[in-house]
């Protein structure tokens, strides 16, 4: 699947976007993000306060209990702070 | 006849009138227009910034408007409906985002321009980082701003 | 800084882009800029209008709308207020009204236009007249807009 | 005291505004509307239904047992439809 990161997400990873087939007992979202997290240093540091991280499967937001399974594209970014 | 909604993100400016004309002209079904231009202002929490720079997730950005936009459409009896949200580097002073919303009757109006703009500023996928003399740093979102767009949740 | 309104009642049609760049112009301290614009529909109760030709009080109206603006202007934040009310005789299309509020948020810019409005509609001394082919009648006044007042109204 | 009428007052009436001295016993807004009803057939069609007046005194919006003691201008007029 493709993932996407945002603001200080892609900032903290240093890279915008990539693609990753996390393993088959990572199904939810806040799975993947303790998952993520255990990649390397910069992806800790992105991941470090996990509840302030808003996630969105194929453009949609999702909770973190959300399953992956079928996601095209998963994003992970900072609370919204457009308009 | 129901409304169609115009959505655009782009880097270029914005003119308010221009875009009323645009909804309104040769309409004369239209009895409110309400307009909400959202401003980057010289400071962020008393400290004066150099510009802000917004960044955002395009695809999730046209869907998500466009989604809520309808929304609007389907709450309220409106006549058009316009939604530009810059992005890029804007420095104080300039436009960053418009909401148009037309209607027969002013309520509707009013609303439709607010509910969108609580949307926008609470959830739709844009992040601004301000740039300053101590350097730059990702602006923080406020609890108030989940608060406004909650207001709008049907129960 | 405390906000002085402009308040212009007048015969002749007025851009609302421009009166917004008036207000905003070298100003880096707004963030928000509602406008409401008021203009003539083609229809009254379902029966074609030819045009409106409003009369009002003009020694009371810009005395009480300047006491409704200076109100406005001490319940909420503003950086500006414009209002602009047209008399005489309007078209199916053109501008009647036109309420501008400029803050650092946009709260209290949504708020103050609304108040405003509410207050226009239900309390400031103009009468609307409409041509129709039957002949000309003057519009009624509407409860709802008495009942939008009031709202504002402190306790 | 100078009188005005606007609106389907003044039609009625034929007049924009007069002078005008009401008789000492005609202390409030609501006893000028009684007193003027009475000047004649314009006037007794112009305030039929007195409830429907709205009065303001040196322009300000006053209700009907509002004393007319020291106005300089008082003014009738339809329920206002302006914005």
């Amino acid at each position: 699947m493709k993932v996407k990161y945002f603001a200080w997400v892609r900032e903290r990873i240093g890279k915008a976007e990539e693609t990753l087939e996390p393993p088959a007992d990572v199904r939810t979202v806040g799975e993947l993000i303790g998952w993520l997290a255990q990649r390397g240093e910069t992806y800790a540091y992105a991941f470090e306060t996990p509840r302030v991280i808003r996630a969105a499967i194929d453009h949609t937001h999702v909770k973190s209990d959300a399953m992956i399974s079928g996601a095209r594209e998963i994003a992970f970014f900072p609370p919204m702070t457009g308009g | 006849m129901a409304a169609n909604a115009t959505i655009r993100i782009q880097q270029a400016d914005f003119d308010v009138g221009h875009e009323i004309a645009a909804l309104t002209k040769g309409r004369i079904d239209i009895g409110a227009v309400v307009s909400f231009s959202g401003i980057c202002r010289g400071s962020e929490n008393g400290e004066p910034i150099a510009a802000l720079t917004l960044e955002h997730y395009p695809d999730m950005a046209e869907a998500e408007i466009k989604r809520h936009a309808d929304e609007a459409i389907s709450r309220w009896p409106l006549s058009g409906l316009t939604v530009i949200h810059r992005v890029g580097r804007i420095v104080p002073g300039e436009n960053i985002v418009l909401v148009l919303a037309a209607s027969a009757h002013r309520q509707a109006a009013f609303e439709a321009a607010e509910f969108l703009m609580d949307y926008l500023k609470a959830n739709a996928p844009f992040w601004k980082r301000e740039e300053s003399t101590a350097g730059t740093s990702w602006i923080e979102a406020h609890d108030h701003d989940d608060a406004a767009a909650a207001r709008w949740t049907k129960s």
